[in-house]
């Protein structure tokens, strides 16, 4: 479904990701895991068109996402929960919601009602300025945001960051029903454990390249996953 | 020891509370951290926590109750004046200054030390000298601590997420404090950056004899670093008690942990 | 001061206002969305007032009412708009506020002198654009074109609030400033919403240029600075960003200029901008801006 | 300062570097040749008097090295007026620059504000200045090589006191620009003249160059009860304040300077009736040399610059021709000589230079005839002047 | 490190030193012939103005705020110095401690201007700032239109010639000097860090309002020495030298030579208070050329010419000799 070829990026002249390939499977929920700096978010954000790449290919459903006009990549359904939240400050709960369905609107009324049911908490807080938000009810507004969508894959960046343990659960579990509803994604995260637990499959990244991938399963008992990134 | 710190707490609250708009954020919120202690202070998103802190940093003013330091009352007094007198934070969205070297987010937070004027800045006398000189080896001091050593002259906005919190705390260090706010400082990082962390926080109380608030929601490091802990929802406190206590709370694990006890159970 | 001067000093004290106002609509709008003093849009005005002066004649010449020439005026100010967005403005928006700000300038700078080469440098009078007659009322001169400007002026204004509100585009136009990166991952094409934004905010320094010619049928390669600054200033009073700010402050800044012109000639300028100052340091960001301080 | 920098003057001809350059310079031409820098406004808000000036001019030399004149005239920069953007900042270079092409005079500037520090210099470089616009009655005190061929505010604010005296009017309104010079100058000046001509001034009012919005003093105007107003500026705003001041309803007389020369009147042809302002000339003056002016430049270069600007430069330009003859050679200090106490007959009338170096002459008021500038009469400068 | 330091200050002094010989040899020896005088005339300007675009940098560069009403400061400094020369005038006191005294009394009454201005002003930030600074410099400007002791309106002329090239040269080179030295100590860190972030600087116990103002106010000190130069090299000046557009020239400077950079500070004003002469040939055109060119640093160096680079001769030496060793072996 996403296929990403010999990818690379770099930031003026620090190169940030040295020829990195992977792929995404209909149905599948792939995660990157990775030390901070490792490049997980470049690659997300190179995807999505908000970085440009230097060299390599990402296909997304048969289209050239290089080629696409960013603003557009939108509408064929590949959704982004960028690193750090990125909701409007100046704009209610409910805005916010509205413009995460910005691109089609049709049946925004249903989808909203069920991504309020997902999180009441935003729903208690559906006149309030989403800049005053505390951390993790902005967090959860990023992920109903790309719900809004109603897109076939989501990519998320570090969507448990900030929440309470009761919330990181849930958004696992959230992540993992979405999946079941037929939304593939691929998750970056810092709470290796969790991911790949519920992953299919995972990349380790290790500054700007890939440096293991397979199934999630293997990777959880894998010793140096263990000790690099799963704290024991 | 234990008596003084009795007598007079580092940090006293006494009912404190703030209001946005119809949202009471903090509710009657009461507080006591003595010498060297560390207290978590944890709770659900949008609990109120970093409320808390922006009150007791001054950013905020309390619509109610009041603060001391030492038993010097604090409230009403602007951001600047509480760090003087020894309260310092780190922030949940990093705030560093971006664009400056790393060695200079410690010194800027240093500024205090420092007594030089106008005249001897201008006309670089010994006295500047002299200050300079011994404020850069202090610095450099601190970020050996948070394991930043060699990294003085990056850019503070090129470092990668972890590093940056880390720099924060130094920042705060610097400010010579006797009670250190942290808040989330393990957002984003993985366990083993995670234990890292842990090990220098449990440095900086052994060196600098602080103590310290901790807003965590990684139970993992909680449970492990914390004497006492408090839990807060809807702006007010639900619990407190010792990381035990709290990991078996009926109400906690309600609000806050969620019922399956084995991410705690295994860490702990 | 007797009555009747009170009044009329009100009337003129509006007029003026409502023109100041117009002005400020436009620099509102663009400042809304990209955040930027478009230093420029005076002088957009000014090249709004060329259009009118040399179209006019060919209007009343064709036998159509003289204000249909701001059709013309609309498209040229769009049109130089939107050119001035992509030739200058664009390549710079990475820069920050400051290098926009100064090359805002430049271009305000640039629009003057190439006026003066094209246009000569003499003072052009306009021709006479509404032929309404002026009505005494409580012993006051009332030129109905006040009423007229006003008229417009409050349209525009809730036309314009109407868009951002309501409209597709309007929205964009809101989250582009808020936050660049997440508009485009919900599907804003941003350089579209900012072009739109100058072809909208130069129309409108077409319509406030038709209004200034009514009041005042001169045009000058230079009219574009100063008009702009106060009109500017008005808008900033008002509450930058904010559209009925802009609304109140030109209506503001306006009476404020006339009546202090009536008790300290000398000084006016000076006593305006104190009473700006004032409100400001009162009501930081503008009478009508709501002050969002931000989440720590 | 006067006498002494005359000392400097007259002792220190040829000890100023330029001067020598330009010494040494003149045996190459002959000494025939009157080498003639210009200086005015080409950008900026009042560029259409540098326009002016440069017709002007380029008209003159040609017309003076056509004529069997022994002098002839070179106007340095290749013919062009060097623009000081009416910048004082940009004056004095534009001045400086001139010096290197070693000029034996100077012509210009128009504003004040712009020729005080120009005057400074070119006392100090002991350099013929001919001030044209310069109308701030210090720039001749600044020394004795400084000259100017308009009147100094002084004077015309009396001649206007003193026309409102004749046409019998009482009561006198004023608005001025408060940060012009000019402006400023005339009012003065007025107010001054105005007891012993028995006016009462009634109201004054202030607004600045830049302003377009005149309908609070106009309006103050009329509930003050004036009969007259006197508003000294510059072109470009008086088509606005005497629309305004009629808007108010005010029918009185609007008077105004020499400043109102070349206005716009197109739409407001009725609204200029009972308008009146103070002349070096008068477009339709008979004399030959006005009607010579006059035809030629409108015939050049059309209506759309010739203004009281023009007819300085122009008369600046032979007014310079004269003094060669009258030093009896075309360097500096000759081209002084000649010119101090000259008598000249122009464009701007005949008139002589007093000690100063400034000119005492008539002054012409026009009038508008709908729209169309009418010559009313011509004041002489009786009385001594101050 | 410090030693290395003191050097590289020594070498500096020596680089201005032989810059300012070279200026000497080539204008006493008329290099230029009749030009010398106009490019005398250019590099004064360009004195003052390198002095009041490098204060103006302190703010806009170092404490990244607006301020639009730099002009204010500027006119305060040239009219207070004015006033005082023309009072010790002919009180038998050399000219050149004339003027040094003259421009003291200007910056001192710019640097009180400044505090009466920053402590309400600098409560605001961004754009808000910008606009009450054009206020209080129009609102300066008026009162100066209004003072019989300037004018009243009319041009203030007469003042004495006092602005001497090689004298401004020095004086130049010391306030750029002194402000070099500020920005590198802990004001100067301070205020960066109030740039960055506020409420972090405040939060790492820094009092925002207190170095703000400071800032500010050193800032004005120096565009009223610049302005004090500007005086006594035109002898004359009317309010609206001073107006919104003078303000707006001066930043421009600061940005197209580099926000945060002295260096480009020296440069930018150099470059852009000699641009309007360089186009001279262009006559009527010339300010659409001057537009055009700013326009075009702008969009193709959108961060100033410098950014926030700073020159350093040691540098420069260290890296010739360095090739020449490369060179030698
Ligand atoms: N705007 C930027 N300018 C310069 N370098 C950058 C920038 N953003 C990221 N980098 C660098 O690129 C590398 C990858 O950064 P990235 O944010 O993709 O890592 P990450 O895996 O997402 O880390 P984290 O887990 O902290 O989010 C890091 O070394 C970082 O320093
Ligand atoms: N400036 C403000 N204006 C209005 N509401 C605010 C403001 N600041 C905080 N709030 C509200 O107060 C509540 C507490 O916010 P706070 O940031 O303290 O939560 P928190 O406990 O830190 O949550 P998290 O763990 O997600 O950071 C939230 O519901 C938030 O919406
Ligand atoms: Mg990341
Ligand atoms: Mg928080």
């Amino acid at each position: 479904m996403l296929e990403v070829r010999s990818l690379s990026v770099s930031y003026g002249a620090i190169k940030a990701i040295h020829n990195v390939s992977l792929h995404v499977n209909q149905g599948e929920i792939v995660s990157l895991i990775g030390a901070n700096g490792a490049g997980k978010t470049t690659i997300l954000r190179t995807i999505s068109g908000l970085k440009k790449a230097d060299e390599g290919e990402i296909q997304f459903e048969g289209t050239d996402l290089r080629k696409t006009e960013p603003s557009s990549i939108i509408r064929l359904k590949l959704a982004h929960v960028p690193e750090g939240r990125h909701i409007f400050p100046q704009m209610t709960v409910e805005e916010n919601l509205e413009m995460g369905a910005f691109a089609d609107q049709k049946d925004m009324e249903a989808t909203m009602t069920d991504v309020y049911d997902r999180f009441s908490r935003l729903k208690e807080r559906r006149r309030q300025l989403a800049g005053t938000l505390s951390g993790g009810e902005q967090q959860m507004l990023a992920v109903g945001r790309a719900l809004m969508a109603r897109p076939k894959m989501i990519l998320m960046d570090e969507p448990s960051m900030g929440l309470s343990p009761l919330l990181v659960k849930e958004i696992f579990s959230i992540i993992k029903e979405v999946n079941k509803n037929g939304i593939t994604i691929l998750l970056v995260e810092q709470n290796a454990r969790m991911a790949l637990s519920i992953s299919n499959r995972a990349y380790v990244m290790e500054t700007g390249k890939i440096s293991m991938e397979g199934d999630a399963g293997e990777l959880l008992r894998d010793v140096r996953v263990k000790k690099a990134y799963l704290g024991q | 020891m234990a008596e003084e710190a009795k007598k007079h707490p580092v940090l006293k609250v006494l009912n404190l509370g703030i209001q946005f708009g119809g949202l009471k954020a903090v509710d009657s919120f009461d507080l006591e951290i003595g010498e060297s202690e560390l207290i978590g202070l944890i709770g659900p998103n949008g609990a109120g926590k970093t409320t808390v802190f922006n009150l007791i940093t001054g950013v905020y003013k309390p619509t109610e109750g009041s603060f001391y330091l030492n038993g010097q009352r604090m409230n009403g007094k602007s951001t600047y004046q509480i760090v003087e007198a020894g309260i310092a934070r780190t922030f949940q969205n990093i705030r560093l200054f971006k664009k400056m070297s790393v060695i200079d987010n410690v010194k800027a937070a240093m500024n205090a030390r420092l007594s030089y004027g106008l005249f001897h800045a201008i006309f670089r006398t010994p006295g500047y000298w002299k200050q300079e000189a011994t404020l850069t080896s202090h610095a450099k001091e601190l970020l050996k601590v948070v394991h930043l050593e060699g990294r003085e002259e990056l850019e503070a906005g090129n470092l990668p997420y972890g590093e940056q919190r880390r720099l924060e705390i130094a920042r705060a260090l610097a400010t010579d404090m006797k009670l250190l706010l942290l808040d989330e400082p393990a957002a984003g990082m993985n366990p083993t950056e995670t234990e890292e962390l842990l090990e220098i926080i449990n440095y900086i109380r052994k060196e600098f004899k602080i103590s310290v608030l901790l807003i965590e929601h990684d139970m993992s490091l909680v449970m492990k670093v914390c004497e006492r802990i408090k839990v807060l929802d809807f702006g007010t406190t639900i619990a407190s008690g010792t990381p035990k206590e709290i990991a078996n709370n009926q109400r906690v694990i309600e609000a806050y942990l969620g019922k399956e006890e084995e991410e705690v159970g295994e860490d702990a | 001061m007797t009555f009747s001067l009170f009044f009329q000093s009100v009337i003129n004290g509006l007029n003026q206002g409502a023109i100041y106002a117009l002005i400020a609509l436009g620099y509102t709008m663009v400042y809304g969305i990209i955040r930027m003093i478009n230093f420029a849009h005076g002088d957009f005005i000014m090249i709004g007032a060329y259009t009118l002066f040399y179209t006019i004649p060919l209007m009343v010449n064709a036998g159509m009412p003289a204000w249909l020439s701001v059709l013309a005026a609309i498209i040229v100010c769009a049109l130089v708009g939107v050119v001035v967005e992509v030739v200058a403005y664009k390549p710079v928006r990475q820069a920050g506020s400051m290098s926009a700000l100064i090359t805002a300038l430049a271009m305000s700078l640039f629009l003057e002198n190439l006026a003066m080469v094209l246009f000569g440098a003499k003072p052009q009078n306009v021709q006479k654009i509404f032929d309404l007659p002026t009505i005494n009322v409580l012993g006051a001169a009332l030129p109905l074109n006040v009423v007229l400007t006003i008229f417009i002026g409050v349209i525009m204004m809730a036309g314009l609030q109407l868009f951002i509100k309501k409209t597709k585009m309007g929205k964009a136009m809101r989250s582009v400033p808020q936050d660049r990166d997440a508009s485009v991952l919900v599907g804003i094409n941003v350089n579209k919403v900012i072009t739109v934004t100058f072809a909208i905010g130069s129309a409108l320094a077409a319509v406030a240029a038709l209004m200034y010619c009514t009041k005042y049928p001169r045009v000058t390669n230079d009219m574009g600075s100063m008009m702009g600054l106060k009109a500017f200033i008005a808008a900033v009073l008002g509450g930058i960003g904010i559209i009925p700010g802009a609304m109140l402050g030109g209506i503001l800044v306006g009476l404020i200029e006339i009546f202090v012109k009536l008790i300290a000639p000398g000084w006016y300028e000076a006593i305006t901008y104190a009473i700006l100052i004032v409100i400001l340091l009162v009501k930081p960001s503008g009478i009508l801006g709501k002050n969002m301080g931000e989440k720590v | 300062g006067c006498s002494s920098s005359a000392q400097q003057g007259a002792a220190g001809g040829s000890t100023s570097g330029e001067t020598t350059a330009a010494a040494n310079g003149a045996p190459a031409k002959e000494g025939k040749t009157i080498k003639v820098g210009v200086i005015g406004p080409l950008t900026g808000g009042s560029a259409i008097y540098g326009e002016g000036a440069q017709n002007a001019i380029t008209m003159a030399a040609e017309e003076i090295n056509l004529s069997d004149s022994e002098y002839k005239i070179e106007i340095v920069n290749g013919g062009k007026v060097v623009d000081d953007a009416s910048d004082a900042k940009q004056a004095i270079n534009a001045y400086n620059s001139l010096l290197k092409e070693s000029p034996d005079a100077v012509v210009g500037s128009f504003f004040s504000s712009v020729t005080l520090p120009i005057a400074e210099q070119a006392t100090k470089d002991n350099m013929l200045l001919l001030a044209t616009g310069a109308t701030n009655k210090d720039v001749t005190l600044k020394g004795p090589t400084i000259f100017r061929d308009c009147f100094i505010d002084p004077y015309q604010g009396k001649m206007a006191a003193q026309f409102a005296k004749e046409k019998g009017w009482k009561k006198a309104a004023i608005i001025y620009a408060k940060d012009d010079d000019y402006s400023n100058g005339l009012k003065d000046a007025f107010i001054e003249n105005a007891k012993e001509a028995g006016i009462e001034v009634v109201y004054t009012g202030e607004c600045t160059t830049k302003d377009t919005d005149f309908s609070s003093q106009t309006s103050q105007v009329v509930a003050k009860g004036a009969d007259f107003l006197f508003y000294p500026a510059f072109l470009d705003t008086v088509p606005l304040l005497v629309g305004a001041a009629r808007d108010a309803g005010f029918d009185g007389a609007i008077m105004g300077g020499d400043g109102w020369d070349g206005a716009d009147t197109k739409g407001f042809e009725d609204k200029f009736s009972n308008c009146y302002f103070t002349n070096h000339y008068s477009s339709e003056d008979t004399a030959p040399a006005v009607t010579n002016f006059v035809s030629k430049y409108t015939e050049k270069y059309g209506k759309e610059s010739l203004n009281a600007c023009a007819a300085l430069y122009y008369d600046a330009i032979y007014m310079l021709a004269e003094a060669a003859k009258n030093g009896g050679a075309s360097d500096t200090s000759s081209l002084v000589k000649g010119m101090t106490g000259m008598t000249f007959t122009g464009v701007g009338g005949t008139f002589t230079l007093d000690k100063n170096g400034d000119p005492e002459k008539s002054v012409a008021i026009n009038t508008f005839d709908n729209g169309k500038v009418k010559w009313l009469m011509t004041l002489s400068p009786e009385g001594t002047k101050n | 490190m410090e030693k290395q330091i003191k050097r590289s200050y020594l070498l500096n002094i020596l680089g201005v030193l032989f810059v300012f010989l070279l200026f000497v040899l080539l204008f006493e020896t008329r290099v230029f012939g009749a030009s010398t005088q106009y490019i005398k005339g250019i590099c004064t300007t360009a004195c003052y103005t390198i002095i009041m675009v490098a204060s103006l940098n302190l703010v806009v560069g170092f404490m990244g705020e607006f301020s639009l009403g730099h002009a204010g400061f500027v006119s305060v400094g040239a009219y207070t110095s004015a006033i005082v020369s023309s009072a010790l005038a002919g009180k038998g006191l050399p000219d050149f401690f004339l003027f040094l005294v003259a421009l003291l009394a200007g910056g001192a009454a710019a640097g009180v201007t400044g505090i009466l201005v920053g402590i309400p002003a600098l409560r605001l930030r961004g754009d808000y700032l910008a606009i009450v600074t054009v206020a209080f410099a129009e609102i300066i400007r008026v009162c100066f239109c209004n003072f019989a002791i300037t004018g009243g309106g009319k041009t203030m002329s007469g003042i004495l010639k006092l602005s001497d090239f090689y004298w401004c040269y020095w004086i130049m080179a010391g306030c750029v000097a002194i402000m070099y030295m500020y920005v590198r100590s802990r004001f100067g860190r301070t205020v960066k860090a109030i740039r960055e972030d506020y409420i972090a600087a405040a939060a790492s116990g820094i009092n925002v309002t207190y170095y703000k103002v400071m800032t500010f106010t050193v800032a004005a000190f120096f565009a009223g020495v610049g302005g004090g130069i500007y005086a006594h090299y035109m002898t004359a000046m009317i309010p609206t030298n001073f107006n919104f557009m003078y303000s707006a020239e001066l930043l421009s400077e600061v940005i197209i030579g580099g926000t945060g950079s002295l260096t480009g500070s020296i440069i930018g004003a150099a470059f852009l208070s000699s641009l309007p002469e360089m186009t001279r040939q262009f006559s009527q055109y010339r300010m659409l050329v001057y537009s055009v060119i700013l326009v075009l640093v702008m969009i193709f160096k959108p961060g100033g010419i410098f950014g926030t680079w700073e020159f350093s001769l040691t540098r420069i030496i260290k890296r010739l000799l360095g090739t020449k060793r490369n060179g030698g072996v």
